[in-house]
């Protein structure tokens, strides 16, 4: 075990792949000599050489069908957008091809070496283009997943999961956390499964779901309640892409009432889907209706940042409501 | 160019524009139309195994073209697009290639396909989606592919195959590359070759794949089929420049325009190419000019948007032809032989096609495998309630609901 | 009022578009003077001249771009993409861009003159490229508007007001209705408010809702039950963002019951959002789990089709179980 | 080219790549180090009027960059860029054009912005995202625009202002387009000038937006603005042709290459070019080679990717100080008067600096307006939410709590 914020456990998890395969690459915008904008490759191009870990050109779309096709032929390609901001002009190359590729050719080719990742998600005075948190974007595509850690622990672990899963997977890192969270990380190889959800706190009266940065949220909302009388069950999703219906179910059954919480905008977020689902999975066990404490219908904005986001103070509020319903 | 703006040093006091068709870019032809050698130009080393594969190839692609454009007017096929014109771009610069180079292709290069070896019968399966097709029945016809074959799978999105042919290429140069020095140290076993039309070259993906081609030294030759349209629209209305061609320089490419209904050019033209790329560790762009002599597909009626008159100019153009002239002059080809198979391989079309269309669809599960390595949760539930459905309703769902487990 | 089918209606509105502002553009794929590959803008070019219908280059991010630029000058920027399956090389140009265009400038610019249409929906034997109903991926944008018209007469009335709407507007055009759907269209210009649903049908049971061509599958679905005495509300959305939830709240608290369908892979589509909200809205009303009748969770087949489609059967089967929860 | 294939015809045996360099770009530079007009070189009309504005700009956002790079790292913006090393490239093509002109920058234009009259209260605004910034308040510190100004707000995503740019031009030509024969008919009033790094180049949009306006003739000056680097990425990493330059050809547009630390040269360069674009109707692309001075941003530590030697090298090269010793030469500026308007700068600077950081924030309402033009009901009701749960937690929202309606 090793004290590591979270870009060191990804860059762990990064070198523990470049190590196993010789064939891996790492590439992106300025992620070579420079190790990215936010470090998380730093030193790999030094120990692995400058044709395994590269600067591409600026382009994402680009980027990202280079990715398609390295991993068609069969090599572990690590692709970094710089901003999940920036995968839009990607898009296409993800949605119609990435998450297509194994299906249209009835398996005779695949993407499944493909990974992806992104830092996501505001905090960090970053506006409209520095802040954005696109995972519903992607959670209407069959054919990919998409994961998203909340710690260090997690964030190796996952990572590795992904990197081995034989499937195009979105790694979605909260780059508000990069150093901002620091723990205990195993130095040796792990990965820890994707679509399952985990459980972080035990609860009775209501079922807090949140993944990524916005666990810390839920946290200190359900720290609120707790000083309120209430009991919080705390969920961290981890996985949008397969989630995991039953162990939020089988909250819900418990608890009787579901709160999810997620950065990005309220309206066809990932919330809707867990709703909807949830409303069906649990219908007769839901004590009040399900809530979501969400961004705002708007671009993500700078000065009014703190307003905006979906802070422990709104999410409480949401608690309150709910119970009280 | 060692400057950190990476540019050539060179200054000028003149107030002067680079004209914007500074390049004179020349066709390569080497075949006239009666098959001979033009004057000054040299036949390319091919043998007669390959010279006549091609042709067989050109010939059969045309003689399937023919009957499967007729069977979609009679309803027995969805869809169909024919290569006829570009059946020597496409074959030639095929048979310019080893057996395990890579093939990322538009969706009009089955030539290239069926010089792989694709079997009628396999051409046949994909275009009935039936459950033979190797596709499973998901795509439309002509969305042919073949991992045994190096034939990537065809993806309707225009221009999506072509930063990937510089990936895949990519991974094709690795193991090629000292991990010491970051130079090859052999020469490369396999390239891929990626082609697209000069509609599809007006995309974004057009400009990331050749541009990190060139950056990351890819071997990937991107063959640009410049047949003058894309569906409706005239090559000028798709760009002012000179072709695609005009396109190499802008990239640090070594380019290449070729007469692409001159099955020698081209394959010459490929050959060499192909030979810098491996070597070299480099992309190379070669552009084809032919013209598209059919319709974009049988969804489409060029009436509407071309000329009878300018229509009839290209004709007379049969790259088949014009290759035949040659085999015949070398004493390869007999021009009855010739005649008699070609009989035999319509009675063949006919005989494959009424099996095909006969085997029958996909099963269920086809539905909902291979959307992951394996069903995800949700989806497996999606097909057990789907299952229960049609066995409720079979029906309404004739196709699978008598071959349900 | 004439017959027309639901491209001449389309045709209808683009004319007196272009007549009222000299202007106005229209462009995209093929355009021109061939009028589409569905033949919607047949004729205009030789009414209003080649620099004002035109034939773009094939690059439908080129199509946003200059869209977005053209509209941003002020002039009507009518921009088609051939097929809404290939509407996402220009994801950047719409979800960064056109949607976010008058908030980050703090109203200096906007491009409410923009807007997009483009065919969509399966029902043709497209497969895989030529099926898609990509509306959800747009509804999780605040500032674009999304409408979805079900028959001609819609069609006309719903294109003038979007192309009149003072924001960036998406007009989903059902393809498989392009000729099938005939009716009474008034020759002159109208509009129909965009954000408001229409009851199709008034019913006391069940609500049934859908927009586009699904409608059609509704419909069927609702004769079905009514001929098992079960008495269903239709709806059409029309529009996807806004949305009504107002007419749908009122309609849910009447019947108890709501189903929701749409041609889209079920995950995270537009379903997903109205069933989050309205469980919400209407909780204490809810007779039965609201239900989605969707597409499965996979890129659309070909040869399976018919097997994949959320059709009437289903949509009934989907009543009966609502009914009888 | 009045083939259908849109190519110049032009027929050739001999199998010969075009190379990889074929072009050789000159590089134009009109004024010496010490302010001289160089050997066969002529100055550009620019009357002193002109010329003075043109320094004065450089001077004031040379000393605002200086001054806000300090700013930042003393925690008082968040963020700044600064355009070290490329004043004259931004600020004299800037000169060049008419005040309606359309601006589309790409973020380190903010001289473009100066020259047309933004004023230093504006500048500090956006810096500070106040209630009196332009945009609200909504992006980060340099997104400028102004709609009264002609300079398009800013916006990050790399690229998307290119197409943009040919969209907006050919809306400015419209109504020079003779509805009957299709021809212009009167020389475009205005056009528009479209900034971008040689990094932003290698995005699809780049590709789409000159193509788009070649074929459509919209009238741009695509200014590209090569200055080594995009972040960390030197250029020899970005592409491998002979810088942006050589891709003008490959578009059908006509190019040159100016030395960006030249005002003179640039200014001509792009007077030239304004014209070519608005007497005939067609897109003009400018390479301007300059080396980006200073870091990428206040984020950014170039010591981790590029020398001190190299950095060292062009350190001298300060393009203000070569247009200043021309005006010397020309006579018309004083040194001493210099100075001390330089000093009288930095005071007003820091008083404006000071004045902006103590303007309150945008009120809670400009959270949701200009989502759309009127706000939807979905938003307009998390906005009643969120007004009433900020009214029950005031502490903890205090930069709106005290002024919500
Ligand atoms: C991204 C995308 N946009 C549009 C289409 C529709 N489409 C199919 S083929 C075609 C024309 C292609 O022309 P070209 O690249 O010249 O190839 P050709 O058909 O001439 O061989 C178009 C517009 C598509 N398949 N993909
Ligand atoms: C689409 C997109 N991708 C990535 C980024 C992140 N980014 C901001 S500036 C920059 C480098 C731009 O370099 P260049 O275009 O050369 O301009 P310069 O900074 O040198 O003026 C990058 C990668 C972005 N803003 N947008
Ligand atoms: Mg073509
Ligand atoms: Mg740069």
């Amino acid at each position: 075990m090793a004290k590591m914020n979270m870009l060191h456990a990804i860059n762990s998890a990064l070198d523990i792949t470049m190590a196993e395969n010789n064939q891996a690459c790492i590439f992106g915008e300025d992620v070579g000599h420079f190790g990215g904008v936010f470090r998380a490759t730093s030193g790999l191009q030094e120990k692995y050489g400058k044709h395994r870990v590269f600067n591409t050109p600026l382009t994402e779309q680009g980027i990202l069908g280079f990715a398609n096709g390295l991993a068609a032929f069969g090599a572990p390609a690590l692709a970094e957008i710089q901003f999940a901001d920036y995968i839009f002009p990607a898009f296409d190359q993800i949605v119609n091809e990435s998450a297509k590729f194994r299906y249209r050719s009835g398996n005779e080719f695949d993407v499944g070496n493909l990974t992806i990742r992104t830092p996501y998600g505001g905090g960090i005075a970053g506006g409209l283009y520095h802040s954005q948190s696109p995972e519903a974007y992607f959670a209407h595509t069959p054919g990919l997943k998409l994961v998203v850690p909340r710690n260090p622990h997690q964030a190796k672990g996952l990572l590795r999961a992904c990197i081995k899963d034989d499937n195009p997977v979105i790694f979605f890192e909260p780059k508000r956390l990069y150093r901002a969270s620091i723990g205990d990380v195993p130095e040796e190889d792990y990965t820890i499964e994707i679509g399952k959800a985990e459980v972080v706190k035990e609860g009775s009266d209501v079922t807090l779901l949140a993944w990524g940065a916005q666990m810390e949220i839920i946290e200190q909302a359900a720290e609120k309640a707790q000083e309120a009388g209430v009991s919080c069950e705390i969920i961290d999703l981890r996985s949008i892409l397969p989630w995991d219906v039953d162990t939020i179910a089988k909250s819900v059954i418990k608890t009787g009432r579901l709160i999810i919480s997620h950065e990005a905008p309220i309206t066809n977020g990932f919330g809707a889907e867990i709703a909807a689902t949830i409303q069906e999975a649990c219908f007769l066990h839901l004590e009040s209706p399900i809530m979501r404490v969400c961004g705002l219908d708007t671009p993500y904005p700078l000065a009014l940042e703190k307003e905006y986001v979906p802070d422990a103070l709104k999410v409480f509020a949401a608690i309150k409501k709910s119970v009280e319903f | 160019m060692t400057n950190p703006n990476n540019i050539s040093l060179n200054i000028s006091h003149a107030l002067k524009f680079i004209d914007s068709h500074a390049l004179d870019i020349p066709t390569l032809t080497i075949l006239g139309d009666n098959g001979e050698i033009l004057e000054g130009a040299t036949a390319p080393d091919i043998d007669k195994d390959t010279a006549i594969n091609l042709y067989s190839t050109m010939r059969f692609i045309r003689l399937l073209d023919e009957r499967m454009q007729a069977a979609q007017r009679q309803g027995r096929v969805s869809f169909y697009m024919q290569c006829l014109g570009e059946e020597a771009a496409i074959t030639a610069s095929a048979a310019a290639l080893k057996p395990e180079d890579m093939i990322m292709a538009q969706y009009r290069e089955q030539a290239a396909l069926a010089y792989r070896g694709f079997t009628l019968e396999q051409f046949m399966n994909q275009l009935f989606s039936n459950e033979k097709d190797l596709g499973k029945g998901r795509q439309m016809p002509v969305h042919y592919g073949s991992n045994e074959l190096y034939y990537l799978t065809i993806s309707s999105p225009l221009g999506t195959q072509i930063p990937q042919a510089t990936g895949y290429a990519y991974g094709q140069k690795l193991k090629h590359i000292d991990p010491a020095t970051g130079e090859l140290n052999s020469e490369i076993d396999n390239l891929t070759i990626c082609y697209f039309g000069e509609g599809a070259a007006s995309e974004g993906d057009f400009h990331a794949g050749l541009n990190m081609a060139a950056v990351h030294e890819a071997p990937v030759l991107f063959f640009a089929r410049n047949n003058g349209y894309a569906i409706s629209t005239p090559a000028d209305e798709q760009f002012k420049g000179d072709g695609i061609a005009s396109r190499g320089v802008g990239y640090g490419i070594k380019t290449i325009r070729v007469d692409g209904g001159d099955a020698l050019a081209v394959f010459a033209a490929t050959q060499a190419a192909r030979k810098m790329a491996v070597e070299n560790g480099e992309p190379v762009l070669i552009e084809s000019i032919a013209y598209r002599l059919g319709a974009h597909s049988t969804s489409d009626d060029p009436s509407g948007y071309r000329s009878k008159e300018e229509e009839a100019e290209f004709k007379g153009n049969c790259p088949i032809e014009r290759f035949k002239k040659w085999l015949l002059k070398q004493g390869w080809l007999n021009e009855q032989e010739d005649e008699a198979e070609k009989d035999k391989i319509r009675e063949d079309i006919l005989a494959a096609l009424k099996i095909a269309e006969k085997v029958q669809k996909p099963a269920l599960e086809e539905l909902v495998s291979d959307v992951y390595d394996q069903p995800i949760p949700a989806l497996a539930k999606q097909y057990e309630e789907l299952k229960e459905h049609i066995k409720q309703h079979p029906e309404a769902y004739p196709v699978t609901a008598g071959r349900i487990k």
